[in-house]
C-alpha cells in the first residue's frame, strides 16, 4: 500500500541540538553577565542584537507551546493563572507563559529566569498587553517596550498610504533602540544590528522558499514535522545558526523532491491546515495518513514567520526576495525591517477575511490541495479573526472543508472522540478509506 | 421634560435616523467603536451613528463569527445581517479590539453599503509616532469622504466639526456634574440614555435637547434613595435592563444602589476628553484620539486607565465598583484582575460581572445585593 | 433485494428493513448500557414486524454513535452519511437536513444523491438536543410528551436566556414564580431550542426545501418553532422521523451492491 | 418512543425536627427563618436565638407554596401558631415570594451568619454547595460577609447535577458518598466533563467499557471536588473552613475536596441544609432585639 519510499530528515539532530541551545543560553545568560529578553514570537528580534553577542531572548509563543506538551504541567500553569484572576479565554501559550512565572518554575527546568526588559510588538489584542503583565508579575520592576503593527495591510491588499505606515514603524523602531540603550545602559552597535536584521531576512525568506519544495507530489515534509522546523523562525528568526539551519534544511529536501522522497508514503490526497493546532494532541495527523491525507502544511506554518507576497494577477503566493543590497545606515535598517515584516501573511487577515481567504485559495490551488481543515482554536483570538468568514469564502471558492474545535494551550476545551469523528466523516467525504491496521 | 426625549431617541433609533435621511437628504456612516473621528464626519455633513447591539437573541451569526467572540460584536452584526441599517450609505471602523473589527468585515462582505473604511487607529498611543502616524490616515479617510460626498473640505469645516464634538462633550460632563450630588439628579440608566441618544443623533439636533435638559435637571429632585452609590467600569456596556435592575433593587429589596459614574466606552471613555485647538485641526483631532483614556488594548506599556478610574471614583464619592466585561473581551479581561486589585488598594470594594447579549437579571441581582449588604454597614444586623 | 440499517444511538437502537426501496419491518429497543443487546432486541422486533426470517437479509449496515457494537454490520458508515441518505430517502428533494437527538444536533447539506456536501455538528450544548426540553418538562412538572402541545397552545414571545440546562431550569422556575402561565414557558423552551438549532444549520446554510429527522422532531411544539425561526411553510418530516438515520442506512446497504 | 423506568434516586429524605428541651412559651421572641432555594426549601424557628424546630423539603415550581409548606412542615412538629412569629425573614432563590415574610436577604448572607451560629463563631470561611450555586464566603467572626464568589453560568458540581447522576446510575442519592469510595485499585482519572448533561454520555461510555458504578461515582465525585476547589481557592482560604448545603452529607465529594483544601473542615451536629434559614431566623431575633422588628 506504500506508493512512495520514505526516509528519516538527517538534520533531526542538529534541530534538537539547536532548540535545547537556546532555551539553555536564555536561562544562563545572566550567569555569563549577558542579558535577558522576553517578548512575542514576532518581535523585530534583530533590534536587541546590537546590545550585543551576550543577549538572549525567550518568545512567549513557542514558550507557551513547550509547556502545552506536558500536560500536568500546563494544567498546573493554567489553573495559577486563572486563580490570579484572568479569564479562562485569554490566549493560552500566555496563560501558561503567566502561570509559568506566577508558580516561578522554567518548564525547561528551574527557577523561572527574570528578564531584564520586555521587547515586543502589537497586533491582537494581547501581544503588548502579554508582557505589560508578565512585567507586573516579574515584580513590576522589568521595563517594557512594544512595536504597535497594527498598521493596515501591505500592498497588493491595501496599496494606499503604504509609506506611511512603514515609518510609523520604522519610526518605533527608532525609538526603541533609544530606549534599549537608555534600559540597559549599553552602548548599541549597529553593524550587529545590520547582520541581525539580515539574517532575520535571510531565515524568513528561506523558509518561505522550502515550504515551495512541498508543492511536489509526494510532499516531501508533512505539516507534524514542519512544525518542528519553523519554530526556529518563532524563537529568533535573526539568529545565525538558525539562518544557517534553514540553508541546510533547504538543500537536504530538494535532494528529498529530487529523489522522489516522500513524507507519508501512502499520500492519496493532500489537506491544509490552519491555525495553531491542538499541541497536546498532533496524533490527530497520524490518525488522517491512516486514510492517506497528509497535511503539507498551512498559511499558518508557510507564513507565520515565512515572507511572501500574494501575486494578485496569477493568484499565487510567492517567496518574497531578498533586499537587493544589505542595510547601510540605522534609519534604512529599520525601514527595512519594518517593510520585511509589514507583508507577513499571518498580519493580513487582522485587516480583512478576504485577503487571508486569498492566500489560503491560492496555497490549495498550488499546493495541489484536496481539501481544508480548520482548527477554530479557542486559544488564539488573533489566529481565528476572521476563519469563520475564511470558511465560508474557501467553500465559495469551491474547496472542501471541515473545522473542528479545539486549543493550542489548553487541552480541556479540546474534544477529542468528538474531533476524530469529524475527520472520520470528512476523509470519507473525500472519498477516501481508512487502512484496516 | 427633555431628559424623557434621550429614551424615546434610543429607543426608536432607527426611526429617527431614516426620518433625519428624509429630512436633510444628508448621508451617514456607521460606525463601530468610539475610536471614529465624528468630527471630520461632521466636517463633511456627514452624520456619524454609532452602531450598538439590540440585546435580543439571534441565530444569525453563527456562520460568520466563531463562538469565542464577544458577544457585543455578534448582537452589533447581527443589526447589519439582519437588514435593520440597510438605510446607511456606508460604515467605518477604527481599529481597536480585534473582536468589533470582525463584525466590522462580515458586514463589509455580506452587506457592503458601497462605501466602507477601515482606519488603523495606532494602538501604541503611547509612542510619539502615533500622533503624525494618524493624521496621515486621516488624509485617506478624508479622501473617500470625499467620494462619498462629492465635495471638499477646509480646515474652517473641521473646526466646525471640532467645536460640535466638544460641546456635545462639556455638555455631557455637565449634565454628569448632578450626578456627583448627595441624591443624584439623574440616575445611571438616564445618564446612559443620555449618552447613547448622541450615538444615534445629529448632535445638532441633540445638543439643544441637553441644553435644555440641564435647565430642567437644576430644579429637580428624584423622590428616591439614592442608595449605595456605584462605579460601573469595563467592557462596552449600554445594557439598560441591568442598570435599571440595580437602581430598583431598593424597591424589593432592603439594599438599594444608584450608579453615579462609568468608566465605560458607551460613556465616559468616549466623551470624557476634548480636542484641543492650537490651529491645525487634522493633528489637533489625531492627538484627541490618541491622548484620550484608552481602550486596554492600546493601554501600554503604562496602564494609565487606572489613575482616571480613581479620580472618578473619589470625584463622584461612590462606595463600590461593579466590574463589568462583555464575556470573551480580551482586551478587559487582560487588566480586569490588576483595575480590581488597584481598586481595593485603594479601599474600593470591587465586584466582577461577565456580560453576555441577554443579562440574567436574575442571578445578577442576587450578586449584586449581596455586594451591597458587604457595603451596607447595617449593624442591627449584628 | 431486502437490506436492513440499525442505528445505535444514545438513547434508543433502531432498526429498518428495506426491500426494494420499501421499508417492510422497523424495531426499536433501549440501548441502555448494553449496547450489543439492544441491537439484537431491535434487529429482531424489526425482523418480527417484517415477518420474514434473519436469513432473508442480505446486507446489514450500522450507524450511530454505537455503531461499532453492531458486530453482525457487514459496513459501519458515519451517522452523518446515513442521515443525509435518510432524509433523501424519505424526500428526494431535501437539500437540507437537521437531526435532532437526545445528546446531539446534527445538519448536513445534501446533494441530489443524498451525499454529505457541508455538515455541522452542535459543539458540546445540550440546549441543541433532546435533552434540554427533557431536563425543562421535569423543572415544570409537565410530562415530556405533553410538553410540544402546550407549547402550540401560546403566542407569547419570552425569551430564555440560559444556555445551560441546569440554569435554564431555574430560568423556568423564575417564569413560575412570575406567575407566566406554563404554556408559555413551555413555548419559550421551544422557541429557544429551536434558535440553537437552526443557529447550527445557518452555518451549513438554508435553503427552501429542509427535512429533519430524530426523536425531538415527533414533538410538535419544537416542529412549529423550527419553522418560525426558519420563516418556511413546511419542513418534512417522515412519519417516523426516529427511524431517520436507520433508514439511511438500509438505504446504503441497498445501493452497495 | 421506549420507555424508562421512573424510579426517582435523587430522592433525598424531608424532615423536620423539634428541639425537646426548649419550651417556646418561656420565649419572648418567636423568629423564622425561611430558604427557599432552587431544589429545597427550609424553615427554621428560632425562640430568643435558639434553633426550636425546623423543616427541610423540596422545593415545587412554586416558591410561595415552598415557603409555606417547609413553615407548616416546621411547625406541625410544634403547637406553635403562625401569628405567634414575631419577625419572619426569607432568603434563598425564592426569597421574595415568601408570602409572609417581613423582609428578605440575600442567602451568601444568611449562610455566612446560619454557619457561624451552628458551626461557632471561628467560622472565616463557608462553602454552601446548593442546588444549582457554589458559593465560597469568607466572613468575619460576626459571620459578616466580607468576601463571595458564585459559579456562572454553569451549574457543573452543584447539587442538581448529583442528583441527575444518581438517577443516572440508579444509586440512591444518599449512598452516593460512601460508594464512590468502594472499588477495588487506584482512584479513577475524573469524567473530563462536570457537565451535567455530558457527563451523563462520559459516564454511560464508561460503563459500557466495564467500570464499576463505583468507579464511574469516584470519577465524578471527583470531578465535581475539582470544580468546587477551583471556585474555593479564587475567593481564599482562611481556617475555619465550614461547609453548609446538601452537598456536606456527600462525603463522595466532601472528602476529596477537603485534601485539596489542605485544612479540617468543621462540624456541627446540625443538619447543614438549614444554614441558610437558620442565619434568616438569627438576623429576625437580632433587629427583634434592638426593637427593629415588626411594626405592631
Amino acid at each position: 500500500m506504500a506508493k512512495y519510499p520514505t526516509e528519516p530528515l538527517k538534520c533531526w539532530p542538529k534541530a534538537k541540538e539547536l532548540r535545547n541551545k537556546f532555551y539553555k543560553n536564555f536561562a544562563e545568560a545572566k550567569d555569563k553577565g549577558g542579558l535577558r529578553w522576553m517578548g512575542s514570537a514576532w518581535a523585530f528580534d534583530a533590534v536587541p542584537m546590537g546590545l550585543g553577542n551576550d543577549v538572549h531572548c525567550i518568545t512567549g509563543e513557542p514558550y507557551g507551546a513547550s509547556c502545552a506538551f506536558d500536560k500536568p504541567l500546563s494544567a498546573k500553569y493554567l489553573a495559577a493563572a486563572e486563580n490570579y484572576g484572568f479569564a479562562r479565554d485569554l490566549c493560552a501559550y500566555m496563560r501558561n507563559y503567566w502561570g509559568s512565572i506566577l508558580c516561578n518554575q522554567y518548564a525547561q527546568g528551574g527557577k523561572f529566569p527574570k528578564a531584564d526588559f520586555a521587547w515586543t510588538q502589537h497586533i491582537c489584542c494581547s501581544h503588548a498587553k502579554w508582557y505589560q503583565n508578565a512585567c507586573e508579575l516579574e515584580g513590576g520592576d522589568v521595563p517594557m517596550f512594544g512595536v504597535d503593527v497594527g498598521a493596515g495591510a501591505y500592498p497588493p491588499f491595501e496599496p494606499e498610504m503604504y509609506q506611511n505606515r512603514i515609518d510609523y514603524v520604522a519610526g518605533q523602531l527608532m525609538d526603541g533602540i533609544d530606549w534599549l540603550e537608555e534600559v540597559t545602559g549599553r552602548k548599541y552597535n549597529d553593524e550587529l544590528f545590520f547582520e541581525a536584521a539580515w539574517n532575520d531576512m535571510r531565515s524568513t525568506n528561506k523558509w518561505a522558499e522550502i515550504c515551495m519544495l512541498n508543492r511536489a507530489v509526494p510532499a516531501p515534509l508533512d505539516e507534524k514535522t514542519i512544525y518542528s522546523l519553523y519554530v526556529f523562525g518563532t524563537l529568533q528568526k535573526s539568529n545565525k545558526d538558525f539562518a544557517g539551519f534553514y540553508d541546510e534544511l533547504y538543500d537536504e529536501v530538494k535532494d528529498r523532491v529530487d529523489r522522489g522522497i516522500a513524507a507519508v508514503p501512502n499520500e492519496k490526497a493532500r489537506v491544509i491546515s490552519d491555525t495553531q493546532p491542538p499541541w497536546g494532541f498532533l496524533k490527530i495527523y497520524r490518525y488522517m495518513e491512516k486514510w492517506g491525507a497528509v497535511s503539507i502544511g498551512s498559511l499558518y506554518t508557510f507564513g507565520l514567520e515565512g515572507m511572501w507576497l500574494y501575486d494578485e494577477k496569477n493568484h499565487d503566493l510567492r517567496p518574497r526576495p531578498l533586499p537587493d543590497k544589505k542595510p547601510q545606515t540605522r534609519e534604512e535598517c529599520c525601514k527595512m525591517l519594518a517593510d520585511w515584516h509589514l507583508c507577513k501573511p499571518e498580519y493580513q487577515h487582522f485587516y480583512h477575511p478576504e485577503y487571508k481567504t486569498k492566500m489560503m485559495d491560492a496555497i490549495a490551488k498550488n499546493w495541489k490541495v484536496d481539501g481544508v481543515i480548520l482548527h477554530y482554536n479557542r486559544g488564539c483570538e488573533g489566529l481565528t479573526v476572521g476563519i469563520a468568514e475564511n470558511r465560508l469564502g474557501l467553500l465559495e471558492r469551491g474547496n472542501k472543508v471541515m473545522t473542528y474545535e479545539g486549543n493550542m494551550g489548553d487541552e480541556r476545551e479540546f474534544d477529542e472522540a468528538a474531533a476524530m469523528n469529524r475527520i472520520d466523516i470528512f476523509m470519507d467525504s473525500l472519498g477516501l478509506e481508512k487502512s484496516k491496521d | 421634560m427633555a431628559i424623557e426625549k434621550f429614551q424615546e431617541w434610543y429607543e426608536n433609533r432607527h426611526d429617527y435616523q431614516k426620518d433625519w435621511k428624509k429630512r436633510t437628504d444628508g448621508k451617514m456612516v456607521g460606525y463601530f467603536c468610539t475610536y471614529a473621528p465624528e468630527e471630520i464626519f461632521y466636517a463633511f455633513d456627514v452624520l456619524p451613528v454609532r452602531i450598538l447591539g439590540s440585546h435580543e437573541i439571534q441565530d444569525v451569526t453563527e456562520p460568520h463569527l466563531f463562538g469565542m467572540f464577544c458577544p457585543f460584536c455578534r448582537d452589533v452584526l447581527a443589526q447589519g445581517l439582519k437588514g435593520k441599517y440597510d438605510y446607511l450609505d456606508g460604515i467605518m471602523i477604527a481599529q481597536s479590539c480585534i473582536h468589533l473589527r470582525q463584525a466590522y468585515s462580515s458586514w463589509d462582505i455580506h452587506k457592503n453599503p458601497g462605501w466602507s473604511h477601515f482606519l488603523p487607529m495606532p494602538n501604541h498611543v503611547q509612542s510619539p509616532r502615533a500622533v503624525p502616524f494618524l493624521a496621515a490616515e486621516y488624509e485617506l479617510l478624508i479622501k473617500k469622504l470625499e467620494q462619498l460626498t462629492g465635495k471638499t473640505i477646509t480646515d474652517k469645516d473641521l473646526n466646525r466639526g471640532i467645536e460640535i464634538m466638544n460641546d456635545v462633550r462639556r455638555t455631557m460632563k455637565d449634565i454628569y456634574e448632578f450626578r456627583k450630588e448627595e441624591n443624584p439628579r439623574l440616575t445611571g440608566a438616564e445618564a446612559m440614555y443620555m449618552t447613547c441618544s448622541q450615538f444615534f443623533t445629529d448632535a445638532r439636533e441633540w445638543l439643544p435637547v441637553a441644553k435644555q435638559a440641564i435647565t430642567e435637571l437644576k430644579t429637580r429632585t428624584l423622590d428616591r434613595d439614592p442608595g449605595k452609590r456605584l462605579m460601573l467600569v469595563g467592557s462596552e456596556n449600554d445594557d439598560l435592563e441591568f442598570i435599571q435592575m440595580v437602581e430598583t433593587l431598593g424597591e424589593r429589596e432592603s439594599v438599594g444602589a444608584t450608579v453615579v459614574i462609568e468608566e465605560h466606552c458607551t460613556t465616559t471613555r468616549y466623551f470624557w476628553d476634548e480636542v484641543e485647538q492650537t490651529g491645525n485641526p487634522l493633528q489637533d483631532i489625531a492627538n484627541r484620539y490618541v491622548s484620550r483614556t484608552a481602550c486596554p488594548s492600546k493601554d501600554w506599556p503604562k496602564r494609565t486607565r487606572l489613575d482616571r478610574i480613581l479620580k472618578f471614583a473619589k470625584d463622584f464619592n461612590v462606595d463600590g465598583a461593579i466590574v463589568v466585561q462583555q464575556k470573551f473581551c480580551d482586551p478587559h479581561e487582560t487588566d480586569i484582575p490588576f483595575v480590581r486589585k488597584f481598586l481595593e488598594d485603594n479601599d474600593i470594594p470591587t465586584y466582577f460581572l461577565e456580560f453576555d447579549v441577554t443579562t440574567a437579571v436574575g442571578p445578577f441581582a442576587i450578586r449584586v445585593e449581596a455586594f451591597l449588604e458587604t457595603l451596607e454597614a447595617e449593624d442591627d444586623l449584628f | 433485494m431486502i437490506t436492513s440499517g440499525i442505528d445505535c444511538g444514545a438513547k434508543n437502537t433502531k432498526t429498518i428493513i428495506l426491500k426494494d426501496g420499501k421499508i417492510i419491518g422497523k424495531g426499536t429497543a433501549l440501548t441502555g448500557f448494553d449496547q450489543e443487546k439492544a441491537v439484537q432486541e431491535s434487529l429482531e422486533a424489526a425482523v418480527k414486524s417484517a415477518g420474514i426470517s434473519r436469513d432473508d437479509i442480505e446486507k446489514i449496515f450500522g450507524t450511530g454513535s454505537g455503531k461499532d457494537a453492531i458486530k453482525m454490520a457487514d459496513e459501519t458508515v458515519n451517522d452523518i452519511k446515513s442521515m443525509t441518505k435518510g432524509i433523501n430517502f424519505f424526500f428526494p428533494n431535501a437539500r437540507t437536513v437537521a437531526d435532532v437527538g437526545a445528546e446531539e444536533g446534527r445538519a448536513a447539506k445534501i446533494d441530489e444523491k443524498g451525499m454529505p456536501v457541508d455538515f455541522a455538528i452542535n459543539e458540546k450544548c445540550a440546549a441543541g438536543a433532546g435533552a434540554f426540553i427533557e431536563a425543562m418538562s421535569r423543572a415544570l412538572e409537565t410530562p415530556l410528551e405533553e410538553m410540544g402541545q402546550l407549547a402550540l397552545s401560546s403566542d407569547k414571545e419570552i425569551p430564555m436566556n440560559a444556555q445551560c440546562a441546569i440554569f435554564a431550569e431555574s430560568e423556568v422556575v423564575g417564569l413560575i414564580h412570575a406567575k407566566t402561565e406554563k404554556k408559555d414557558i413551555s413555548k419559550a423552551i421551544h422557541d429557544s431550542m429551536a434558535s440553537r438549532i437552526v443557529s447550527m444549520i445557518r452555518r451549513i446554510g438554508v435553503n427552501e426545501d429542509v427535512g429533519m429527522i430524530g426523536g425531538v422532531a415527533y414533538n410538535p411544539g419544537f416542529v412549529e418553532a423550527m419553522k418560525r425561526e426558519l420563516k418556511l411553510e413546511k419542513i418534512h418530516i417522515p412519519d417516523d422521523p426516529e427511524f431517520g438515520t436507520a433508514a439511511g442506512a438500509a438505504a446504503l446497504a441497498s445501493e452497495a451492491r | 418512543m421506549a420507555e424508562e423506568k421512573k424510579q426517582e434516586f435523587w430522592r433525598w429524605t424531608e424532615s423536620n425536627w423539634k428541639n425537646p428541651d426548649i419550651d417556646w412559651k418561656d420565649a419572648k421572641i418567636i423568629t423564622a427563618g425561611i430558604d427557599v432555594g432552587s431544589v429545597s426549601s427550609q424553615a427554621v424557628i428560632m425562640a430568643d436565638g435558639q434553633i426550636y424546630a425546623y423543616g427541610n423539603m423540596r422545593t415545587g415550581s412554586d416558591s410561595p407554596n415552598s415557603a409555606t409548606n417547609a413553615l407548616k412542615f416546621a411547625l406541625e412538629t410544634t403547637d406553635i401558631s403562625e401569628d405567634r412569629i414575631d419577625y419572619c425573614i426569607g432568603t434563598g432563590y425564592g426569597r421574595v415570594n415568601v408570602p409572609f415574610a417581613d423582609r428578605s436577604i440575600t442567602e451568601i448572607a444568611c449562610h455566612a451568619r446560619g454557619a457561624n451560629f451552628i458551626y461557632g463563631n471561628e467560622v472565616r470561611t463557608v462553602l454552601d454547595v446548593g442546588g444549582q450555586d457554589i458559593k465560597a464566603i469568607q466572613c468575619d467572626k460576626k459571620g459578616k460577609v466580607t468576601n463571595f464568589l458564585m459559579n456562572d453560568k454553569c451549574a457543573a458540581g452543584t447539587g442538581r447535577g448529583m442528583e441527575v447522576f444518581s438517577d443516572l446510575l440508579g444509586v440512591p442519592i444518599n449512598e452516593v458518598g460512601d460508594r464512590s469510595f468502594e472499588f477495588e485499585g487506584d482512584e479513577p482519572q475524573a469524567v473530563s466533563s462536570t457537565c451535567v448533561v455530558y457527563a451523563k454520555s462520559e459516564a454511560t461510555g464508561l460503563l459500557r467499557k466495564g467500570w464499576t458504578k463505583e468507579q464511574v461515582l469516584a470519577a465524578y465525585c471527583k470531578a465535581m471536588a475539582e470544580r468546587i476547589y477551583s471556585l474555593i481557592e479564587r475567593v481564599g482560604v482562611n481556617p475555619g473552613f465550614a461547609v453548609t448545603g446538601g452537598m456536606a452529607k456527600n462525603r463522595g465529594v466532601m472528602d476529596r475536596v477537603m485534601p485539596m483544601v489542605g485544612l479540617e473542615r468543621m462540624q456541627t451536629k446540625w443538619d447543614t441544609q438549614i444554614a441558610g434559614a437558620a442565619g434568616a431566623a438569627l438576623f429576625g431575633y437580632t433587629l427583634c432585639q434592638k426593637g427593629k422588628g415588626r411594626k405592631k
